[in-house]
């Protein structure tokens, strides 16, 4: 039976088995093995009081030879309450974080060497109680850096806003939806609208569900059918909704319907199923695929293929772009779809985030080139100036929790 | 049987394969029909006869073998059936073998799903393999079924701080706190290793970035292999090890029968479907092949 | 599985691949049932879990979260759809489903895929040990850490969009395309190996389980 | 005010969760805010299984075309319904779980929705078979890329690529297609992985950030202005 085996009845009974496991550890292991040093405690920092930070100093036997198995962590409430075993690390491991704390009670700790099925105790550490911080400082850098972000994209909204002409490049899927459109109407068929098979809290599915308000105001004008089956009930109402206000805004709310979105069943494949149904009985001129989509994409292009329509395609599910780019006519491809609504508004505000997005790309560009750069003059020995620049941006970018 | 297998396999492969040879060096397209046929008989052919590779486990499959490997007896291991029906046969052969591998090594294992559907998954995994081999371990004691809790990311942001905030009993009604295996597990962070095993969404991923990365918990994952490109960029930081397909099953099986003997004569059903796997993908590479030379003919013919 | 539950099963499956053959009266009896027996259990799964066991388990416990019943009074206004006066309340919910998800993805997506894919970038291109000399870097490694920092860099390239991709810039979209491409090729055959598994475990059902021709 | 209050809810809702991160005691409220999403969908489920059976009532009783399907479906989602909520034949009475063994609920899961789910999953390998003929074609550079990095991960899973490339020797090794199909996947497909993956993030941040600055407003029916 190893150690760790051993511990856990002890965990249970407390105090009396403590001792019994503790005396023979004092009686003869005193001479063999020595226990850790220096135990201390300390709240960790910025969190909601849910964490203590445990950190001590190797026992002198710990040399990687295998002679110890490793660190048993003991805790026990204070005022001195039994102490119990709360978790186990491998031998030259210095430090635990204990993450089954209460907030404001108070704690100590104790540290054992584990050999051979015997456990060799630290001195017991000075008292912790963790508490909770208001401000979580430890994301400074995720607040600088988001601020960065969402700073400049709205910098340039605003920017726009005020008249500032900005360059936007062309899309191409993009271009052809008008033309996909215009397609449908001359064949005088039904388009197709896929929104993915995800919910309302996915944030492809809204993506999805812009374009469509994009879509269907060229739709209300044309009077061409439009079929949008859904795998949510919550994609369906809003889809009504969006559709609905896009036939008021052409001034024909009496030819908006409700079938025109019909919520067909939550579970995937079925919904695939009726989709593919739909497809080679309706067929249906243009197919929009827009929103999360998983393995479905290519049975629905494939059909699509199969009778003949055009299909355009977008999603940020980069297991399924292949299909897409391989099946489809045009592809959105991950950052397009989410940019796809603002571009094809053509309003200054919505082209503003993109360009805002872009400052994104490039903050992202600039820190990749100076980080692998630095990286690799450090590396060649180039002197702790570039050692230190790549470590700056490295803990800059990185996320503590 | 297995040598006649193999040959009557190859020759209405190669059969097929020369027809659309023939077809596509004419520069005419096949009819989609005839693709799916080919298709089924490339499949079906090799199951009937039975014909399977050797296996040998590449870095990635043994990191996530070795994590579990290396845990000391007794360590707690979640792991997360986030699969449906329709992705089961490539995924279950990675349960069954995690299963077996944390059970044979005396984890600690509690089962939960993100999906649905796969609640029943976890149900006949305790049913085939923990109660039939090994017979010894309690419910409540060395393993337990949380089950299924709506919300998929939402669930793993409420249990990596509070476990009992979503689930209040297991997945017979039990309270978590009567079961012994729950003594001192207040949330995700006190588990010593998530293994989530699917191919959709939530998946592996939302397992990394919703519990793994914040709570510090290593993640060994199992996917489909649709989802394994998209997952390489975690490893190895944020994702310990991955089996991607049914390859990484295979693999996964025959370090398992390598390490543990006991597992010799258990059905492998990953290394049992690398066979058919491997003659699609054969006949895949020739579909891709002869559309380019028909194309080509096409194009040549067109100038 | 029973006798009968297997050719149930058998029925159906044949059903669902006729339809690679073409549309049929089969197929669409296996669609429609498929579509009814799905909805009615995504439902009943719903009900149990998010109704009984979170919502009504949680209000009635002995220490109600009685935050429940604002998610409540939110999903009843969404029933007011169905009273046409009163029916623009249900966008209030909408508007805070969406609002939820734009501020929980901007928090989510922003640390995990921006910050940490960009710090595991920073790597230096040659993998030696500090000290060693530059030529003991395996020639392979440098390569490849050449490409992941170039391929990133000029796939980021790719996607900018306030900028037409003409000359230097243009040439540098277009290597970024050409790494996408790969990794779209790379996802394919991965992906390629993974509906092969699929297909095999409905054979094995049909020869198996139903045929017995294969143990 | 019918048009005002929902920006005003999302900008509210959105700003006050971004802004929680940051907070240690505010942390929380993202799970909140999940389980009131889990409480919406249901009580929107009802709007969908409405639709259900209205669509599919009307034509049955219309006599549309197909109507007979309609009626299959129709049963189909109420014998589940009933299976489910009212637990028939569940072995442990209606207080016991609802997919135990043995329930229909649990039978019909299996018998049915099992083979169809997995079937229909499982079409697709006929699929890629056919996108692997028909669209797999080198008709331009990036195409024929994309050809060419999917032959070669495709040789790599194969014992073929083992036996084609045996001969090159051990110096280099990159060239033989097992290890070059690990290096497509751990270096070019790393780095279009992760362009691609911090091209999604600031997507996501700059169309959450119009949604919640009310900047995008097509999904509530609301057109800017």
């Amino acid at each position: 039976m190893t150690m760790r085996g051993a511990n856990r009845p002890f965990c249970r009974f407390g105090l009396s088995f403590f001792i019994i496991l503790l005396l023979p550890a004092y009686l003869c292991g005193q001479e063999s093995i020595a226990p850790p040093s220096k135990v201390v405690a300390y709240d960790f920092k910025y969190d909601r009081g849910e964490a203590v930070e445990l950190s001590w100093q190797l026992s002198p036997d710990d040399k990687g030879n295998g002679s110890i198995s490793g660190y048993e962590i003991y805790r026990a409430e204070d005022p001195l309450d039994s102490f119990i075993s709360i978790g186990f690390v491998s031998a030259g491991t210095s430090s635990y974080r204990d993450k089954s704390v209460y907030k404001g009670q108070s704690y100590r700790y104790q540290v054992a060497t584990s050999s051979d099925g015997h456990l060799y105790f630290s001195e017991i550490s000075a008292a912790v109680v963790p508490r909770m911080e208001l401000i979580n400082w430890n994301l400074l850098n995720l607040f600088i850096i988001g601020l960065f972000l969402c700073g400049s994209v709205i910098f340039f909204i605003s920017h726009a806003t005020r008249g500032k002409k900005l360059f936007i490049r062309k899309i191409a899927g993009l271009e052809a939806i008008d033309e996909a459109i215009g397609r449908a109407t001359e064949m005088g068929r039904p388009i197709l609208f896929v929104p993915g098979i995800n919910d309302m809290d996915d944030v492809q599915t809204i993506a999805g569900i812009t374009l469509l308000g994009r879509v269907a105001k060229v739709v209300a004008d044309y009077d061409i059918r439009i079929n949008m089956p859904v795998s949510r009930s919550l994609v369906m109402t809003t889809a009504r909704e969006t559709i609905r206000e896009a036939y008021m805004g052409a001034g024909r709310p009496d030819a908006y319907s409700d079938d025109m979105v019909n919520y067909i069943t939550d579970e995937q494949f079925g919904y695939v199923a009726a989709v593919d149904g739909i497809m080679v009985r309706q067929k249906p001129a243009t197919c929009f695929y827009l929103g999360a989509f998983f393995a479905e994409s290519l049975i629905l292009a494939e059909t699509g293929n199969s009778i003949g329509a055009i299909q355009i395609a977008g999603t940020a599910q980069p297991a399924q772009l292949p299909f897409f780019v391989a099946a489809c006519d045009y592809t959105l491809i991950g950052e397009e779809l989410f940019a796809a609504s603002a571009y094809l508004s053509n309003e200054p505000k919505q082209l503003g985030s993109l360009k805002g997005q872009d400052m994104g790309k490039l903050l992202a560009m600039i820190v990749i080139i100076l980080g692998v750069l630095a990286a690799t003059v450090s590396q060649m020995g180039g002197g702790q100036f570039f050692t230190d620049i790549h470590q700056f941006l490295s803990n800059i970018f990185t996320v503590q929790n | 049987m297995n040598k006649w297998g193999l040959i009557i396999s190859l020759t209405i492969i190669a059969a097929g394969l020369l027809y659309l040879f023939i077809k596509s060096i004419r520069g005419r397209d096949v009819e989609r029909r005839f693709i799916f046929l080919f298709m089924g008989l490339a499949v079906a052919v090799p199951i009937l006869f039975n014909i399977s590779f050797s296996e040998k486990a590449t870095p990635i499959v043994k990191a996530a073998f070795d994590k579990i490997e290396n845990l000391p007896p007794g360590s707690k291991i979640l792991i997360s059936f986030d699969y449906d029906p329709a992705m089961a046969p490539e995924v279950n052969p990675m349960t069954d073998a995690f299963v077996r591998h944390a059970m044979a090594k005396g984890h600690r294992v509690y089962f939960m799903n993100l999906w649905a559907t796969g609640q029943p998954m976890v149900a006949t995994a305790i049913d085939r393999i923990i109660k039939t081999e090994f017979p010894e371990k309690k419910n409540g004691v060395d393993y337990v079924n949380l089950g299924y809790k709506a919300g998929g990311t939402g669930v793993l942001n409420v249990i990596i701080t509070d476990i009992r905030k979503m689930y209040l009993t297991d997945v017979n009604g039990i309270n978590l706190d009567s079961l012994p295996i729950m003594n001192g597990i207040r949330s995700l962070r006190d588990m010593d290793l998530l293994i989530s095993v699917g191919g959709g969404l939530p998946g592996v991923k939302e397992w990394v970035l919703f519990a793994g990365d914040p709570g510090h918990i290593p993640v060994v994952g199992g996917c489909a292999a649709v989802s394994a490109p998209l997952l390489y960029p975690y490893y190895p930081n944020q994702l310990m090890g991955l089996l991607g397909g049914i390859k990484g099953a295979a693999e996964y099986e025959s370090e398992l029968k390598r390490k543990y003997p006991r597992f010799a004569e258990t059905p492998q059903p990953g290394i049992k479907m690398m066979g058919p796997q491997t003659m699609a993908h054969l006949v895949i590479m020739a579909f891709i092949i002869f559309g380019n030379i028909s194309y080509f003919v096409l194009k040549s013919r067109g100038e | 599985m029973d006798t009968f539950g297997i050719w149930v099963a058998a029925f159906l499956t044949l059903g669902i691949i006729s339809f690679l053959y073409r549309d049929n009266p089969w197929y669409k009896v296996c669609e429609s049932i498929f579509v009814g027996i799905s909805a009615g259990y995504w439902f009943v799964t719903l009900f149990y879990d998010n109704i009984l066991g979170l919502f009504w388990r949680g209000v009635t416990s002995p220490d109600p979260h009685y935050m429940l019943l604002v998610g409540a009074v939110l999903g009843f206004m969404m029933l007011l759809r169905l009273v046409p006066p009163i029916g623009w309340i249900s966008r209030w919910p909408l508007a805070f489903v969406v609002g939820a998800t734009a501020g929980l993805y901007i928090i989510n997506y922003f640390s995990s895929n921006v910050m940490l894919q960009v710090q595991s970038t920073l790597a230096p291109l040659f993998s030696t040990k500090f000290g060693q000399p530059i030529f003991e870097a395996s020639l392979y490694d440098t390569i490849g850490n050449l490409v992941i920092a170039g391929g990133t860099f000029t796939g980021l390239v790719y996607f900018f969009f306030s900028k037409e991709h003409k000359g230097v810039f243009g040439g540098a979209a277009r290597i970024g395309i050409w790494t996408i491409m790969i990794t779209f090729g790379a996802s394919f055959g991965y992906t390629v190996m993974s509906r092969m598994s699929l297909l095999i475990g409905r054979m094995e059902f049909i020869f198996g389980d139903w045929l017995r021709l294969i143990r | 005010m019918k048009r005002q209050v929902p920006v005003i809810i999302t900008f509210i809702v959105g700003a006050v969760l971004i802004v929680s991160v940051f907070f240690p005691p505010a942390e929380r409220l993202g799970e909140n805010f999940s389980v009131f999403f889990d409480i919406i969908a249901v009580f929107a489920f009802f709007l969908g299984g409405g639709n259900l059976i209205r669509i599919h009532g009307n034509k049955i009783y219309r006599r549309q075309k197909d109507w007979a399907f309609s009626a299959v479906t129709l049963t189909g989602f109420i014998v589940m319904l009933a299976a489910g909520l009212f637990k028939i034949a569940n072995p442990n009475g209606i207080t016991g779980d609802v997919a135990a063994t043995g329930s229909l609920f649990q039978t019909l899961y299996y018998n049915i929705f099992y083979p169809l789910g997995s079937t229909m999953y499982a079409l697709l390998a006929f699929y890629v078979a056919s996108a692997s003929y028909r669209a797999f074609r080198a008709k331009n550079k990036e195409a024929t890329i994309l050809l060419i990095a999917a032959f070669i991960i495709l040789l790599g899973r194969t014992p073929l690529g083992v036996y084609a490339t045996g001969w090159v020797p051990e110096s280099f090794s990159l060239l033989q297609i097992p290890n070059l199909a690990i290096w497509i996947m751990s270096s070019p497909n790393l780095a279009g992985q992760r362009a691609i993956m911090i091209g999604i993030a600031l997507g996501v941040i700059s169309m959450s950030l119009r949604l919640i600055l009310g900047v995008e407003r097509t999904y509530l029916g609301v057109d800017n202005e």
